[in-house]
């Protein structure tokens, strides 16, 4: 009898599955209990599978990555929309920071920021962000 | 059941179906335009996806990135694949052997929406015999179409939505050819006149329109279509950042109109009217020339042997534009 | 063994009728095939259909047939139709002709000296059934001339057959076929 | 609640209505379906118990072939009850999907009626659709007359359903020659078939929201080869499934079926390895062999796929030479079932006389006479020792004699 994914507790423990232990079909379960209503339930609250992308990071494609600057954020939400990669989190309407994990550093975030100085900036990715923070540009003039 | 959606903090409450850590490039459309669908409702939804990017870079074993039953089977069968779905649900619905949960969703009024995703090449090509099929039959389901007019799984062919001029790697841009020689297909005309209840062309920029339209989409009672502009940051060859500019600049210059046509049926299903709206209007209409500079695959067409095909692009653009108000102005 | 061949146009319901008999026969614990040549012709070409009857379950599938009985339901195969293909030296025509047996045998010589039967298929169907349906009266005829069934009985089998059709059409080929019986020469 | 079809005992059914009388009894929730000569009626009749009442699911006519299967993979994932039937270039339409409905291991039964393969164009049996799939990672079940194709349709919902198999099941039928042909057939009343077949057992159901579930993956180099071998293990194991359906149904009904079906091969000397309708026609042609001093034997495969390797072997042990018989142009090589009991004979350390006959192409009637001759070849193989006619044979073909090796 093929092992249950959904038992299966690491991402490690299934690469080392054999092929007498995987689910017929090459079926994959979202989560490892049933959720009855997931839109309900937050990220920081679902069962997430390990077969989940939720719990694999793909955060080294980033050569630079958007750093968050809340004193000047709006919550606007903008950056919330636009990112592809469901990395910004927002929480009771307000931006709260980058899923470092799941950003490949694409930039959207930073070109939709309509703030001035825009309160989400791209950073070389080994930038310790305090030390961008300490960066920060100032308001630029409107030409 | 509609959810209530305000304004773009409201839509922040909305709880991803959908996951990161997917293979997608930087920068997707795809992926906005997924999340954008799937937050429109609160309602459970269940997804068919087409062979292409968003389904080689979504359910690579053994990770997926869905927190909705998916499901994929080929390349050209997207549509029949949602239509069987939803035909599936209706009929353990009507024998009364939904499984509890679901039933228990139904119950409290919230029906799964049946999606099928889809890019250009699974839609206005490969796919279409199949998507043709399942709206005549008249299937309870959303087909959402990820155009970015090329084939961009598998390296950048032209479609059947590539429009004129582009260069693609199967109608590359050379010393004698500037790219890509047909207009792009009219694929909402064609749906609508499937006599789909509901059919809209979308754009992920304006996201409130995209998700406006897709609630009515899922409040009719039979195949709904959407166009969705998909910018390719790899195709395009514009920058992953650019993503939304582009986006704008293609709604803003109306190469890619927001619209919707509405078949309004009787109780027979027969239809007594069509409309269509136009449901965004640029202050300013920017040139097209500004759209088509914002993305290399059209950068040979700025050579002065190529300028004829910038100016018939306008026209183009300028004469469906009109089509299009003509049509909203007569009601039809 | 017994097999019949039917000779037919498309549309004629010589499968139809060949499968009654094969519903009938069956009933009486018999085994049975019921098949037919298709080709890609429409509505009006002529084609045959194929009847076994047996004791044993019939296991032969070849479309090879030397048949017991040759049924010709639409009047001019006779004279276009290879009817007496693979035929044995015993083998009994039933033929759908308006003419006298005598008429026939003259207007197709290859018949001569071989035992063949006349009835008026179409004629019967036109006046009982309202339509060119010659099937059910040529199995009146082969009941007749068999000697398989009592007309009695077979009449009562055919019933259960077009069971699911309306009472009137049925009426019309119990008569059919009574008048086939009795008119079969 | 579907209506009680009243049945006789005996019914006179050709090979469609008998299997569309099976997928009817099982009670399928979805049947997506394109026409095509000959399963035509299997759909046609199927819609008209619908219409009549007499099931409860849902009839969906296609644009395609392909929808066709596409749309039993997406409802078998959905999770229902799902079956279609097809023919020939129909068949090879949906070829690209059958892979997919055994990779993703959904249980959907597909009534073939077999039929040749364009161009050029014909409509009649033959089982060049049948060779076309037969890698595609189904269980092949292989009927001779319609009693048996609806037998084995009945039997391959819960071969293919069963837990520890969950693969499609095809289950052929000789285009015209079974599919047209009304034959006596003993069903088994709605309630009893239906108690047979059980209810049907959804597993990863794509319909339970509180478990969703991802289906169709893709697989890298990394994960590919495991789940086709896991594909592979199974199928192959699918063996004591399949005898143990074949022997619940025998307990109903008395009728036995095995994974080789072979008749007189206790003492033959020469047999003729055969599938579809050919084989009872062989076994007239046996008898009569027999009667002139031939001890001639019918040897087929009941179950094409998973091929029953040790058994064919076994039925052919004592055997001096063997006919294959291959209803399908062999395009550049021997015929399929030539090569496979080839294989299966010399690795079990067998070596009798093969003898390789193509034959029936197009419908081409194979007629008990030259099933005889091919009897004939046989004998004065085995009593030379070796074979003295040609290897390949094409049999029943007008011209000059057409024969290789």
């Amino acid at each position: 009898m093929a092992k249950d994914l959904k038992e299966v507790k690491s991402i490690d423990e299934i690469k080392d599955l054999g092929w007498n232990e995987i689910i017929p079909g090459a079926s994959l379960f979202s989560f490892t209990e049933p959720v009855e209503n997931v839109v309900e339930v937050p990220e920081e609250e679902r069962p997430y599978a390990p077969t989940n992308s939720h719990e694999w990071q793909v955060g080294d494609w980033r050569v630079e990555k958007p750093v968050y600057n809340r004193d000047l954020c709006i919550d606007c939400q903008f950056c919330w929309v636009f990112c592809p990669d469901i990395s910004i989190l927002s929480r009771d309407k307000k931006m709260i920071g980058v899923i470092y994990e799941h950003c490949k550093g694409c930039g959207i975030c930073v070109e939709v920021c309509p703030t001035n100085p825009k309160s989400l900036l791209m950073f070389p990715e080994h930038m310790d962000n305090n030390e961008a923070l300490n960066m920060w540009p100032k308001k630029e003039e409107k030409k | 059941m509609v959810k209530k959606i305000k304004n773009l903090k409201e839509f922040s409450l909305s709880n991803d179906r959908f996951e990161g850590a997917n293979l997608m490039c930087p920068g997707c459309s795809h992926n906005i335009i997924v999340r954008e669908v799937l937050n429109a409702t609160d309602d459970p939804v269940i997804v068919a996806t087409a062979t292409g990017c968003l389904e080689v870079c979504t359910a690579v074993y053994p990770k997926t990135s869905w927190d909705v039953s998916w499901i994929h089977i080929g390349f050209e069968n997207a549509a029949v694949a949602a239509a069987t779905v939803s035909a599936a649900y209706e009929v353990m619905k009507k024998k009364g052997k939904l499984p509890p949960a679901t039933q228990k969703m139904v119950d409290e009024g919230k029906e799964p929406k049946i999606v099928a995703f889809a890019g250009d090449g699974g839609t206005y090509d490969i796919g279409f015999q199949s998507l043709s099929g399942a709206f005549e039959r008249g299937h309870n389901f959303m087909y959402v179409c990820l155009d970015n007019e090329v084939y961009a799984n598998t390296g950048g062919q032209r479609s059947s939505s590539t429009p004129i001029g582009a260069s693609t790697t199967t109608s590359p841009a050379g010393s004698v050819s500037y790219g890509e020689k047909m207009m792009k297909k009219s694929m909402v005309e064609i749906m609508a006149d499937h006599g789909a209840p509901y059919v809209a062309q979308v754009s992920p920029s304006k996201w409130k329109d995209l998700v406006k339209k897709v609630q009515k989409g899922f409040e009719v009672y039979g195949p709904v279509y959407i166009n969705a502009q998909s910018a390719c940051t790899t195709e395009w060859k514009h920058a992953p950042e650019d993503t939304i500019e582009v986006s704008d600049l293609g709604v803003d210059s109306c190469v890619w109109p927001l619209y919707e046509i509405i078949n309004e049926r009787d109780e027979h299903g027969i239809i007594y009217s069509t409309k269509l709206n136009i449901t965004y209007r640029p202050k300013n209409k920017i040139p097209v020339e500004e759209y088509l500079a914002a993305q290399p695959r059209f950068r040979h067409l700025f050579k002065p042997e190529n300028r004829h095909i910038i100016d018939l692009w306008q026209k183009a653009v300028d004469t469906r534009w009109e089509y299009l108000q003509r049509r909203e102005e007569a009601g039809v | 063994m017994l097999e019949i061949r039917w000779h037919s146009r498309a549309g004629q319901g010589a499968v139809t009728g060949a499968k009654g008999l094969a519903d009938v026969v069956a009933n009486t614990g018999k085994f049975v095939q019921a098949f037919a040549f298709y080709g890609s012709a429409k509505r009006g070409a002529a084609m045959t259909a194929y009847n076994r009857v047996d004791d044993q379950p019939i296991l032969n599938h070849e479309k090879f047939m030397r048949p017991d009985y040759v049924l010709v339901i639409d009047p001019g195969l006779t004279y276009t139709a290879d009817i007496t293909a693979n035929e044995k030296e015993s083998t009994k025509y039933i033929i759908t002709t308006h003419l006298s047996k005598e008429e026939l045998l003259n207007s197709q010589p290859k018949l001569q000296g071989k035992d063949v039967y006349v009835v008026d298929c179409m004629q019967i169907s036109l006046d009982t059934i309202g339509r060119a349906i010659p099937n059910a009266p040529m199995l009146g005829a082969l009941m007749k001339v068999s000697g398989m069934f009592e007309l009695d009985y077979f009449q009562n089998a055919m019933k259960k057959v077009l069971a699911k059709f309306p009472q009137k059409i049925i009426d019309a080929n119990m008569a059919a076929i009574e008048r086939a019986y009795n008119e079969v020469k | 609640m579907a209506k009680k079809y009243e049945l006789n005992e005996v019914e006179v059914w050709d090979g469609n209505m008998a299997a569309a009388h099976a997928l009817r009894q099982a009670q399928v929730d979805i049947v997506a379906a394109y026409p095509i000569t000959p399963s035509t009626p299997i759909v046609q009749n199927y819609s008209k118990f619908l219409a009549d009442g007499y099931v409860d699911g849902e009839f969906i006519m296609v644009e395609s072939e392909h929808s066709a299967m596409s749309g039993c993979v997406a409802a078998s994932a959905a999770g229902v009850r799902a079956a279609t039937a097809t023919s020939s270039q129909g068949f090879a339409l949906m070829v690209e999907v059958l892979y997919q409905a055994s990779g993703m291991r959904l249980p959907i039964v597909l009534a073939v009626v077999n039929r040749a393969l364009a161009a050029p164009l014909n409509v009649n049996g033959d089982h060049s659709d049948m060779y076309l799939g037969r890698d595609a990672g189904w269980i092949n079940l292989c009927s001779y007359n319609p009693q048996e194709a609806y037998d084995l349709t009945l039997m391959a919902f819960k071969i293919g359903e069963d837990l520890n198999v969950r693969l499609p099941v095809m289950v052929h039928q000789d285009g015209f020659i079974c599919s047209h042909t009304a034959q006596n057939v003993r069903p088994l009343q709605d309630e009893e078939a239906a108690e047979f077949v059980g209810e049907y057992k959804p597993v990863n159901t794509m319909l339970d929201v509180a478990n969703p579930v991802t289906h169709g993956v893709q697989t890298e180099e990394d994960w590919h080869f495991e789940h086709k071998a896991r594909q592979h293990h199974d199928l192959m194991n699918s063996f004591d499934t399949i005898k143990k359906v074949f022997n619940e149904f025998k307990e109903r009904t008395g009728r036995e079926y095995d994974l080789v079906y072979t008749y007189k091969m206790d003492d033959a000397d020469v047999a003729i390895f055969a599938l579809g309708t050919t084989v009872e026609s062989a076994r007239i042609a046996a008898d009569q062999m027999r009667e002139k001093g031939i001890k001639a034997g019918v040897v087929s495969l009941r179950v094409l796929r998973p091929f029953p390797f040790k058994e064919v072997a076994e039925a052919l042990s004592n055997v001096k030479a063997v006919a294959a018989m291959d209803r399908s142009a062999p395009g550049g090589t021997f015929g399929a079932l030539f090569n496979e009991i080839s294989a299966a004979l010399m690795a079990h350390g067998k070596a009798p006389i093969m003898l390789n006959y193509i034959y029936g192409l197009g419908g081409r009637d194979t007629t008990i006479n030259m099933l005889k001759e091919v009897y004939e070849d046989l004998d004065k193989c085995a009593k030379a020792g070796e074979a003295v006619v040609p290897l390949q044979q094409f049999l029943g073909l007008r011209g000059p004699k057409l024969s290789f090796y």
